[in-house]
């Protein structure tokens, strides 16, 4: 028998008050894999990370980690997995320090923290209240959480939203990193991925969704 | 595995502890409420000690039941606004404790310190000495199941922005027997009857709503965010 | 077991507590009533407006019928 | 589900279209009960039945105000249990007749309170007292009214079902709780000015009327409940083949020969 | 010019309608809010009719207030929220205009009602029948004053980002005079006084509270783009 | 004497709590003028915008519409100004539709309306309450302003934020119609845009900002 891979998709679908958002979709990701899901607005890429995070109850079909249905191994799955999505979860009341502790694995040292801002250009700004951010340095508070956790598996919602050319570079470059390192990475964007072996998926909105 | 359920718990339970300390003057604000809401009481009604002392703990309980109420509201809502909540829904942990965690630190910063500023408001209402004691453990007892019952409302109504007084509807019914039971409590002691027996029920229904609440109001929360 | 009342008027009046008594039936009548009437105007209404998007489907392939959806 | 237990009957139970078919077939004889029981109930609860010594012709209102007061109460158990059955199975039909079976219990409710109310200002003097059963019943209609107000709430049907059977299940688990501490509330404070007639006593010409109201009440409410149910079943299943036939067949617009 | 400005006024009375009516349940929450702590206070207090006639006014004036309160204090926070606010505030229109007419919806959609409702509450808590029409007048106005001076709190508070129910507190002192004349009013009509006098007080107070407090909160609300 | 540019910004800077954000900046747009305005996060480029809608008020240095200083000509400025911030004012309860017709100018047309929804791929959800769209839908129906709008000035902070390719070139399409109906543009964004004769103009962080 060969190795399950990494992560496994088997014709998922979802359905919102009997209307299916996307056609069923099927691929599977190996350790070292980047997936960037395309599709125009709408089409239903934050869905399907949010299926991927278990948040959401798939109408049908199944996600595999291991081999092992996630329903199977919930905890242990999402020990694994890192999502951002649009709204990435950061406290604006906190300071930008304070919310990268609470979000980082419980372990991690106070110096990797103050670090990883570091990295993010957010140096000077630690002890700032998020609140008083730019929409870019907001976002990229968030964003330091890829280089806290320890996560395998990556689920990132237009991560470059809001991020200047020189942030979108120091990104990628983190992404690559991660790739080597085996971990695997499903990214939902509009631009173009300035890594090698980028594999595509497009979502596909089903026939019957819409307003109608 | 218990320890990162564990760890669910505390880390919420500090995190919003330290949010509260973050926006002091927001989380005054339960307290600061009850105590105007009891001076509002005497303008209204009537000044002389005499009429105030009857209504005294029924009024003081009414007020307690507001301000946990009108707190509780906001339990969920940033973190479902800023997305938090979905990371906590998709954290390793089950989801009870961390909800768990974040109910306590709402009862450490309005339950506890209206407890413990209600003979003040005892006082402004004439409130006879015998009441104090029972008072003051009756709120205890009895904010820790309105800040429980009041957390399965603002969870079903945290993706309606703004479902505030939503969520009075939804709760107030089922905070009846606590009112009953807390201002029966105090009753017991100034007219120097048993008032142990109302405060043991009140312990009761805490008991069963520590066990039950924490998941209902997992199942809620999940249910709402998978809109 | 017999009629109670003699008259209309001593019907209507029921020795002074007609008043509390017609007004306690009639309203409750009404809702009733209400009741009843609403799921029957729903479902005619729901079937009509079926029927309304089934015919503009109709319209729109035959107006163009290369677009699907 | 390879279980070896045969569930077929409760899938079929479950499946919209057998039932929007089988309640179609007896709803004409449901109808006519129904309407047939309340009338002569009303004409022979108020008219017929002769007067009480104490309270004279406002006892007449017990022929609406109880049976209503019944179904009230039991109501709201049929929608809770309805909305545990959908939160469980995940059955799409029950959420269906728990979304029906609100607004018919508020209404109920409402009724009860109204015709208490109107019957207590000739016996007590007043239109309302604070007496442990109508309390109960005033906070009962705010549970109707909660799971109501979230039933609506959200844009999603599904989102608003499932909570709100939540939150109609969480009531359930209270109900007995209120009525318990109301009733505790109530013996606590006795003002014992008030004393309903108890209708075990009652004279048998004047209990018949009221079990025939009672069993209209039933007949109604079930009747309400299907009607309620069946119009849920065409908007939730308008895209289903089913639906467009029946749509079709009573579709009398133009161009559609 | 001055088309302009009334643009303002109705346009944004109109939105918020049509927001409140989109959100019928919420709209109709300030009313079931009323409703439900006038059941609480006789469970707190006591259920007999002789005890709770002398508290109804004041009962009744107090809980207008706070479902008052509560409603106002979400005013302009979803407009802040979503950058509404922002496009309010470059709009080339007075700003006193739009808000005058939110503070106009927000009456008409809590004030109002609360006023339509308040006999049933005064039946519940057995208010002597001639109570009833000073308190429905009393309530039109003073619930007109409680509107325009929350409104002042809200905006405050959202511009100062920190203080939530907090800084809607610090309005209640304001409002004591709105209670005391409108309790006034009550009380006079049950005593069979003239219960004008209050009620032309409350009136004056209504107008002075429209002449300034749009200019107020306008000024507040700036406040929030120059954080 | 010359005719005056249709927007003067003369030495315009900023300083929050006696920092001053960004170093004094001056520059002048013509009728048909498109300028981008660059810089790092946090530079502030979304400062520099608000300041130019006068919902911020210059710590030194003065805007002149047509060769007025907008103070002097505040409402007169403001018809002409059309601006789109991070947050677009979308109300979440209101449908697509009343979102626009609330947030056109009084005298759009109905099918104006619904028009410039479908230009913008909203056709079919104009009756769906905007809290149930992607995040780029919900974008979307912000960016419709542009079409319904009769203001001659448009600020735009990030407009193509969670916009598809195909929505990207739309807009940029829509934006060359502007420019060559006499418009002017002042755009913030950290893509490249694909219009000719575009002025870049860089907002550099003042010495003494920071968060120390
Ligand atoms: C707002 C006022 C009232 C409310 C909410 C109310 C509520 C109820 C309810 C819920 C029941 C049904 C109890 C059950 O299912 O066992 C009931 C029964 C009854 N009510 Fe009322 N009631 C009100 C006023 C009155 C008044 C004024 C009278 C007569 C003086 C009255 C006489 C009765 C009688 C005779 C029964 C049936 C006998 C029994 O079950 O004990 N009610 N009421
Ligand atoms: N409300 C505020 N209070 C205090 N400081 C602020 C506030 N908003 C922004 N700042 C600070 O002012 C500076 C400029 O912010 P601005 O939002 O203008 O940047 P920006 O160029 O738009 O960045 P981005 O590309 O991330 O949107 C930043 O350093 C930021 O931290
Ligand atoms: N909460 C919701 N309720 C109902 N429908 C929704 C909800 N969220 C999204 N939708 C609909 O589901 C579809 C897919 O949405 P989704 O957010 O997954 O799109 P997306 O591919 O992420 O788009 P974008 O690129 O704009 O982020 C859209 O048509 C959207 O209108
Ligand atoms: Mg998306
Ligand atoms: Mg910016």
């Amino acid at each position: 028998m060969p190795q399950s891979p990494l992560l496994k998709v088997a014709s998922l679908s979802f359905e919102r008050d009997d209307c299916t958002v996307f056609q069923p979709i099927s691929f599977s990701v190996e350790a070292g894999d980047i997936v960037q899901i395309e599709g125009a607005n709408g089409s239903g890429k934050t869905t399907l990370l949010r299926l991927l995070t278990r948040a959401l109850e798939a109408s049908s079909g199944s996600v595999f980690y291991a081999g092992v249905d996630i329903d199977q191994c919930l905890y242990d799955y999402r020990e694994q997995i890192l999502y951002l999505g649009h709204q990435p979860g950061v406290k604006l009341n906190l300071s930008a320090e304070e919310n990268l502790r609470w979000m980082s694995p419980a372990s991690t040292a106070p110096e990797a923290i103050v670090s990883a801002l570091a990295d993010l250009g957010l140096r000077g700004y630690e002890d700032v209240p998020c609140y008083s951010l730019s929409a870019g340095q907001h976002r990229r508070v968030a964003l330091a959480r890829l280089l806290t956790s320890r996560a395998q598996i990556w689920l990132l919602d237009e991560p470059f939203t809001a991020i200047d050319k020189q942030g979108v570079a120091f990104l990628e470059q983190c992404m690559q990193q991660h790739l080597n390192q085996g971990g695997a990475i499903l990214v939902s964007t509009h631009q173009d991925l300035a890594i090698t072996g980028v594999r595509k998926i497009r979502v596909e909105p089903a026939d019957d969704a819409g307003g109608f | 595995m218990s320890n990162a359920h564990n760890a669910g718990f505390t880390g919420y339970l500090q995190r919003d502890l330290l949010l509260a300390y973050r926006r002091r003057g927001e989380a005054a604000s339960p307290l600061i409420f009850f105590l105007l809401v009891a001076t509002l009481v005497p303008l209204g009604v009537s000044p002389e000690a005499g009429r105030l002392e009857p209504l005294a703990p029924g009024i003081i309980w009414v007020m307690a039941l507001l301000a946990t109420l009108l707190s509780t509201e906001g339990l969920f809502a940033s973190d479902y606004q800023d997305g938090s909540l979905e990371q906590m829904i998709i954290a390793p942990q089950l989801l009870a404790m961390p909800v768990l965690g974040k109910v306590t630190a709402h009862w450490l910063v309005t339950g506890l310190p209206l407890t413990l500023v209600s003979p003040i408001i005892g006082i402004m209402l004439s409130l006879p000495s015998d009441g104090f004691i029972p008072m003051m453990a009756s709120l205890a007892l009895g904010t820790g199941c309105l800040s429980l019952v009041g957390a399965v409302g603002a969870a079903l109504t945290v993706s309606l922005r703004k479902g505030g007084l939503l969520l009075s509807l939804l709760v107030v019914p089922l905070y009846m027997p606590v009112i009953i039971f807390g201002s029966a409590t105090v009753q017991a002691g100034i007219d120097g009857l048993n008032w142990f027996a109302p405060l043991a029920i009140l312990g009761a229904m805490l008991a069963t709503a520590v066990a039950l609440c924490p998941l209902a109001i997992a199942g809620a929360l999940r249910l709402v965010s998978s809109n | 077991m017999s009629m109670q009342f003699e008259s209309f008027q001593q019907a209507w009046d029921m020795a002074g507590h007609g008043p509390y008594v017609w007004t306690a039936v009639l309203v409750s009548v009404f809702v009733l009533c209400w009741l009843m009437q609403r799921p029957l105007v729903q479902h005619r209404k729901s079937l009509n407006s079926i029927a309304v998007q089934m015919r503009r489907e109709k319209m729109r392939q035959a107006t163009n019928p290369e677009e699907h959806s | 589900m390879g279980s070896g237990r045969d569930w077929t009957w409760f899938h079929r139970l479950g499946s919209p279209r057998w039932f929007y078919e089988t309640t179609g077939r007896w709803l004409p004889l449901l109808w006519a009960v129904t309407l047939a029981l309340l009338v002569v109930g009303l004409v022979w609860g108020l008219l017929y039945a002769p007067q009480d010594a104490k309270q004279g012709n406002s006892f007449r209102i017990i022929y609406l105000h109880v049976p209503v007061s019944f179904l009230a109460l039991a109501g709201y158990y049929i929608m809770a249990i309805a909305g545990a059955v959908g939160l469980i199975w995940k059955m799409k039909l029950s959420y269906m007749v728990m979304k029906s079976a609100a607004p018919l219990g508020a209404a109920l409710t409402f009724l009860a309170l109204f015709t208490g109310a109107v019957w207590g200002k000739p016996t007590w003097g007043t239109y309302w007292v604070w007496d442990a059963r109508i309390t109960s019943m005033l906070i009962l209609l705010f549970l109707y009214l909660g799971v109501l107000a979230l039933q609506y709430a959200f844009h999603s049907q599904d989102t608003g079902n499932k909570a709100s059977a939540m939150l109609a299940l969480v009531g359930t688990v209270n109900i007995p709780i209120i009525y318990k501490s109301v009733d505790w509330w109530y013996t606590l404070h006795q003002p014992a000015t008030i004393k309903l007639t108890s209708a075990p006593s009652m004279h048998p010409d004047m209990f018949k009327p009221l079990l025939v109201m009672i069993l209209a009440m039933y007949c109604f409410y079930a009747l309400v409940l299907i009607l309620n149910t069946r119009v849920e079943i065409l908007q939730r299943e308008r895209k289903t083949g089913w639906v467009r036939d029946l749509a079709r067949q009573a579709d009398t617009g133009p161009d559609n020969q």
